[in-house]
């Protein structure tokens, strides 16, 4: 069987879940490879939140907010903005791949791009093959109990 | 050098007639559509903008009015009702008394009336000359032979003086002309060669207006054709013939089967002009200058009395003849003497002269743009719209 | 801790859903859950059968926590958490997840949706559990307001809310009324004078027993929050020493409308502004226009005038944005000069022609036909004004790179108008500390969105009106300053303010006050306390975007109904 | 040189300019630091290889210059500071935890021998008043090395030293920068508690993103681990993707606050 990537998509609330939740309503298709998380906004999400995602078994993160500049909180996305590339590079550092850490822009009118975005992505992941640190919470939880 | 704006120019030149041109907000429309508009001539843009800036030197040097021949897409396009179309025949109307040294045209341009007076005035002045002395002394109730009231070797005298004065007038003023467009350009040079290689374009344009042809619409081309090479016949019957035209009673068709040819063309393309104007049936009848009405209803008034007089000369009626020679002659008289060297008439010499120098300037600049490219300064100017 | 009752729902959606995913197998997943007790699939959960399923069943088998597996909480979260309230169980022990428009309408893989709306449940499941039961908090409205700022904008503010009966206080910081619209002659494009405009306003809100009108006074300080702010206003300074002496006064909504500056004219140099002595700013123009002559220095009526546009807006030394305002008010001199001075010449240099309000084009195609001659510069390229010398018969000559006809020209002027822009006041920055709210780089206030929302602000209960906000004309300032009052008289209105339970809270016991936090706020709503060192979210500024949550260090900062834990649950549930 | 350091701060006492130094003191041979109040105590102020000077206290994550200054409200303070030991006091006044208002400074710029075996990036203070400021770049062969490696090079190699993990917290107790109250490395949220080797990454995750942005590469982390682990290269790789990322380096300027500590929008140089 084909490598099915598991994907958390971490969604802000009023422009990128709205997005997505758009691209359902304009029936557009996508593969059901992308969970959603519903966050208020994209600066919500810490590095340990999405690190937590991947040890927990998710093969890539998905951060998706407003447009910078139509954040609903003003400045939220402007934090998202700075935190990611530091999160990517801190997992290069560690040897996972930062391509499986993604932040996109899409805003409650792109049903479209968010669909773009979510094909793009599965794509990507599924040539990058399983995350390598998923998985490696339960085995160390074997090697504890020992 | 920066050039001087002359912020009063576009109420000076409201009077040639453009009196739309500040509507003009430089969307280049009458320039896309025009015709005629190539680079380096691209107008009428270019001439409104400079127009409405009151850069007069530039038009003063500027040869593009004289490319244009009103056929009046260009104000029909305008989103602005700006009249593009007219304003380059007010352009021309101002460059033809820029030209002319003697101020009379810009007197005539500015005022109908002084033009009127100014004819009338002339018409008195050969009826009263040929009343009082003749130049014979002739018998008026003869037509023609030695005792003819007008004798045609008179006439002839006086056409070839009459001839030789104004060609001086026109020569001086298309010499002028030359030095506004040409001569005094200082960002061209043209080698005397382009000259003698471009001489050819005088001719072709003058006997077959070609460029007029490119024009939309064919018809006022063909009745302006027919109405100047009528005119040429004519011109040249009168000029070289007027003796055999004159002598009569019997009709010498090999003559005067050109007077008739030439006779039916300026009065048919005479009346249709007067015709289109006053019906303004196409854009570039709309507006019509009181010197486009004088010009056309004298026309018409010399051709009529001359195929009057004609008529009546033939048909035996000598003193009728006569009388409505003397009244060609108060026509003609005053249409050669004001019209050719300082009015609309003009524009028979100018024109073909513009083409012949729009040719050696485009020739200049694209040597300019030749040396430009190939010393690497740069590329050359992209035409402006 | 009580023990889990998790009852699942999942909503076939009469064939939205169960087309493509198998209800009945997410319903057989969930009830294998730990803690769920009833999972039934039901046509359509959102209809009243399918709410009253809900509440019979919290109230037959005691459930505690209620999960949706439907459709977009954006569409029926607040229609099932009304159905727990109903039965009398807090509404935030209430989950849903979005099992059509993001899985059953963008999926056709019967297998892949249907493990995914399993997915998506169990993680509804697991977060429920980890949710807490929350109240919203409601405060009394106070319902007078604070207007700040005695112009165009302030009056109209004030005068529509003494209008419908409510007290205002307006502020000025000048000992008149009228702002900088009392410096105008007429305005565009209709011609109206401004001073009939204004008089009438400044008339009513005299006479209006609601308003009280503090002259030469300024807001000193203001403390609370949206319905309770309190206000301190006394004499105003003008930048000398700072007094905190005043009039203390509880207000429930603030409008700013402190307007704006122009530009300082002297800052450019190549326009010989304060050296060459006609060329003047639009301002004292104005005042010529309003005391009805315009003359040169040595009192000579001018022949050829020059308008110069764009003068320290859209440049890059000075502001980059457009003042909005000043084409119009430049075709307006062309045609007060010209019905003053008849045989005057007017040249118009701008670098593009923006006339995009009612009335406006007309102006412009009015102007263009009474012979105003506009010039085209590029606005890299500024036009430079001299001297002129002895033969010519005008004062000046301004040499510019006219952009329509390529030409370097020499335009003749005698006067020179220079059309200063709007910036933000010097002190905004001030004014914006002082009310809480935010900036932009040229310091203009920032609305709380530009488009959707555009006269209130990060801070709730305080509005933004007029030029304050960024330049603007009389009509989109006075529409402004309707459109605050309007939402203030909405808040009024209802008397309470009800604020969200969904806010971020600091365990101040575990704080550490590094105060990373502080400065993430876009509302200001964290303080710190200097005295214990510990940081605090006021609840009432907070509006639960979680940067601050997202940035502690410690995590100790938790945002309430998207804490950490729940978040995590919901990962841990969708991805086992 | 310690003998010029001590006639200084001598006369800092006796002039009456400091109330008291915080340094480095001898005790029976151990270095510990202290505050010197007197000039005779001064006598056994000392500078000693890596030992550093220590600011916030175990357990109660207090920080001592703050505990002095709050007893003490205009209290002169002098500091005899290395390069790593001033960074951290910046880092701690931006980040709230102590005051610089009546510090003052004693600048010791390490030596040559001392900054090699510190692999120091920079081993001096701003304005050292003993010692000489070298320029030249000390840094660890290590992340030159690591640059180097690919992807699965690198999870080997972490997988390998962080499996060595016993979870003593040795590295975070000995960080400077390290004053929470409550650490997300003692969160169960994240860490299971009792889990032997800790979760790979989450772990060591917390400590590298919490720090990327204070860490004033003192080496006291690597230093304080009992498993040899190259903790010092994580933090060094993390600081370094602040530096190229943000142009900004932790404890250099007191003045400037991390971009994580501001609302200011800030486009990273190259984030994707």
């Amino acid at each position: 069987m084909s490598f099915e990537p598991k994907i958390v998509a971490f969604l802000c609330n009023w422009c990128s879940y709205t997005g997505a939740d758009l691209a359902g309503t304009s029936r557009m298709h996508y593969p059901p490879n992308v969970l959603s998380i519903r966050v208020n906004c994209s600066g919500r999400v810490s590095p340990l939140m999405v690190m937590s995602a991947l040890t927990k078994g998710a093969d890539a993160v998905l951060i998706c907010g407003c447009h910078i500049g139509d954040c609903h909180y003003v400045t939220g996305n402007w934090q998202t903005e700075k935190r990611v590339p530091l999160l990517k590079k801190g997992l290069e550092s560690l040897g996972i791949d930062p391509r499986r850490v993604r932040l996109e822009w899409v805003s409650a009118s792109e049903g479209a791009r968010f669909v773009e975005v979510v094909e793009d992505f599965i794509t990507e992941i599924k040539r990058l093959g399983p995350n390598p640190v998923k998985g490696a919470h339960h085995d160390r939880r074997t090697a504890c109990s020992l | 050098m920066a050039i001087r704006v002359n912020p009063k120019l576009i109420e000076d030149i409201e009077q040639y007639g453009a009196e739309e041109v500040s509507n003009c907000y430089h969307c280049g429309n009458c320039s896309a559509v025009c015709p005629h508009s190539a680079d380096p001539f691209i107008f009428p843009r270019r001439s409104m903008r400079t127009l409405q800036m009151g850069l007069e030197s530039k038009l003063r040097s500027s040869l593009e009015p004289w490319l244009c021949y009103y056929c009046g897409q260009c104000s029909e396009q305008c989103p602005r009702e700006a009249e593009p179309g007219e304003t380059m025949m007010s352009l021309r109307r101002w460059l033809t008394s820029r030209y002319d040294f003697t101020a009379i045209s810009h007197l005539f341009y500015r005022s109908w009336k002084a033009e009127v007076v100014a004819i009338v005035a002339m018409a008195l002045l050969t009826g009263l000359g040929f009343a009082l002395y003749g130049f014979s002394s002739g018998d008026i109730n003869t037509y023609d032979g030695p005792t003819a009231f007008l004798q045609s070797p008179a006439v002839h005298v006086f056409d070839w003086t009459m001839a030789g004065v104004l060609t001086l007038l026109l020569l001086v003023n298309s010499a002028r002309m030359w030095w506004f467009t040409v001569g005094s350009r200082t960002d061209i040079r043209v080698p005397l060669l382009s000259y003698v290689k471009r001489a050819v374009s005088l001719p072709s344009h003058f006997f077959t207006q070609k460029r007029y042809a490119q024009c939309g619409e064919k018809g006022p081309w063909l009745v302006h054709l027919v109405l100047m090479l009528s005119y040429v016949m004519m011109f040249t019957l009168i000029m070289f013939f007027l003796h055999e035209v004159q002598a009569g009673p019997g009709i010498n068709w090999n003559v005067h089967a050109f007077g008739y040819i030439a006779s039916v063309g300026l009065i048919g393309a005479t009346v249709v002009m007067l015709r289109g104007r006053l019906k303004k049936s196409r854009p570039g009848n709309k507006h019509s200058h009181e010197t486009d009405w004088i010009f056309l209803v004298l026309l018409l008034y010399v051709a009529v009395t001359g195929v009057t007089q004609h008529v009546l000369h033939r048909t035996g009626f000598d003193l009728a003849a006569n009388i409505a020679y003397l009244a060609h002659m108060m026509g003609v008289v005053p249409m050669l003497v004001l019209e050719v060297p300082f009015g609309k008439w003009s524009h028979l010499a100018y024109r073909p002269l513009a083409m012949f120098f729009s040719e050696l300037v485009a020739d200049a600049l694209r040597e300019n743009a030749r040396v430009t490219t190939q010393v690497g300064i740069g590329s050359p100017q992209p035409a402006r719209v | 801790m009580e023990e889990l009752r998790i009852g699942v729902y999942v909503c076939n959606c009469g064939t939205n859903i169960a087309k493509v995913v198998d209800c009945d197998a997410v319903v057989e997943a969930a009830s294998s859950l730990p803690g769920v007790v009833v999972a039934r699939p039901y046509k359509y959960m959102c209809s009243t059968p399918g709410q009253e399923m809900i509440v019979q069943d919290i109230k037959e088998q005691n459930l505690n926590r209620v999960v949706v597996a439907a459709c977009s909480p954006r569409m029926h979260e607040r229609t099932f958490r009304k159905a727990l309230q109903t039965a009398g169980l807090n509404q935030y022990f209430f989950e849903m997840a979005n099992i059509r428009e993001q899985c059953s309408w963008v999926h056709d893989d019967a297998e892949g949706t249907t493990r995914k709306a399993e997915a998506l449940a169990r993680g509804a499941v697991y977060r429920v559990a980890c949710h807490e039961p929350l109240e919203k908090l409601s405060v009394d409205m106070c319902p007078s307001t604070l207007v700040i700022g005695g112009g165009i904008a302030g009056l109209t503010a004030a005068l529509e809310l003494a209008e419908a009966g409510h007290p205002v206080h307006l502020v000025e910081r000048t000992e008149r009324l009228g702002g900088n619209l009392a410096r105008v002659d007429l305005t565009a494009p209709y011609l109206d004078s401004a001073t009939d405009l204004l008089i009438d306003r400044i008339t009513r809100v005299r006479e209006s027993p609601a308003i009280k009108v503090h002259l030469s006074s300024e807001l000193k300080e203001l403390s609370g929050f949206v319905g309770n702010f309190e206000a301190l206003i006394g004499p105003a300074t003008n930048g000398g020493q700072p007094t905190t002496e005043g009039r203390r006064v509880g207000v429930g909504s603030v409008v700013v409308c402190t307007g704006y500056k122009e530009f300082d004219a002297s800052r450019i140099t190549h326009f010989g502004y304060g050296k060459l002595p006609n060329v003047v700013t639009s301002f004292e123009l104005e005042a010529m226009l309003k005391a009805g002559r315009i003359e040169m220095k040595d009192g000579r009526t001018p022949q050829y005038f020059a308008i110069v546009h764009c003068v320290g807006s859209r440049s890059r030394e000075f502001h980059g944005y457009c003042s909005r305002v000043c084409c119009m008010t430049a075709l307006k001199y062309a045609h007060e000069i010209k019905s003053s001075i008849p045989k005057a010449y007017v040249s118009d240099l701008y670098i593009d022609m923006h006339a995009f309000g009612k009335g406006h084009e007309e102006f412009y195609r009015q102007s263009s036909e009474a012979k105003t001659l506009f010039l085209m510069y590029d606005k890299n390229e500024h036009p430079v004004i001299k001297r002129a010398g002895p033969k010519d018969d005008c004062d000046m000559l301004i040499e510019v790179n006219e952009k329509l006809s390529g030409e370097v020209i020499e335009i003749p002027a005698d006067m020179v108008i220079l059309m200063v822009g709007m910036e933000a006041r010097p002190d905004s920055g001030q004014v914006a500390r002082l009310v809480n709210i935010s900036q932009d780089k040229e310091g203009w206030f920032i609305e709380s969105h530009p488009k959707l929302d555009p006269v209130a602000t990060t801070t709730e209960g305080v509005f933004i009106a007029g030029t304050c906000a960024a330049p603007k004309d009389i009509p989109d300032s006075v529409a402004q300053a309707r459109a605050a009052a309007a939402r203030i008289l909405a808040k009024i209105a209802r008397q309470k303010i009800e604020i969200d339970a969904v806010f971020a809270q600091v365990d101040e016991d575990h704080c550490s006050g590094c105060r990373v936090c502080n400065e993430l706020c876009p509302y200001s709503a964290i303080e710190f306390d200097e005295k214990t060192r510990h940081s605090r979210v006021n609840s009432a500024l907070c509006k639960a975007c979680g940067a601050c949550v997202a940035a502690c260090p410690s995590g100790v900062i938790k945002a309430r109904h998207f804490s950490d834990r729940q978040i995590l649950a919901q990962i841990e549930g969708i991805l086992s | 040189m310690i003998e010029e350091l001590r006639a200084h701060c001598k006369e800092l006492l006796a002039g009456k300019r400091l109330d008291s130094i915080y340094g480095l003191g001898d005790q029976g041979g151990a270095h510990v630091p202290r505050f010197f109040s007197t000039v005779d105590e001064l006598d056994d102020l000392v500078l000693a290889g890596k030992q550093r000077l220590i600011f916030t206290c175990r357990p109660s994550d207090q920080n001592i210059i703050a505990l002095v200054q709050g007893q003490r409200s205009g209290l002169r303070l002098g500091i005899v500071a290395r390069g790593c030991d001033e960074r951290a006091l910046f880092e701690l006044a931006k980040l709230s935890q102590l005051s610089l208002d009546g510090v003052e400074v004693v600048g010791v710029a390490c030596d040559r021998t001392q900054a090699e075996e510190c692999r120091c990036s920079q081993p001096y203070p701003q304005d050292p008043r003993f010692g000489e400021k070298l320029e030249e770049t000390f840094d660890d062969p290590a992340v030159a090395r690591f640059r180097k490696m690919g992807a699965e090079e690198r999870l080997a190699f972490w997988e390998h030293h962080l499996g060595k993990c016993i979870k003593c917290y040795g590295c975070r107790n000995a960080c400077p920068l390290c004053f929470c109250k409550e650490c997300q490395m003692e969160r169960e949220l994240f860490v299971r508690r009792g889990a032997l080797p800790p979760d790979f990454p989450l772990f060591h995750f917390v400590h590298m993103m919490h720090l990327a942005d204070r860490c004033v590469d003192c080496g006291a982390c690597e230093d304080a681990c009992p498993m040899d682990i190259p903790l010092r290269l994580l933090k060094k790789v993390m600081r370094g993707a602040v530096r190229d990322l943000f142009n900004y380096e932790p404890g250099i300027d007191p003045t400037r606050g991390s971009p994580f500590a501001g609302i200011a929008r800030v486009e990273t140089t190259h984030g994707d």
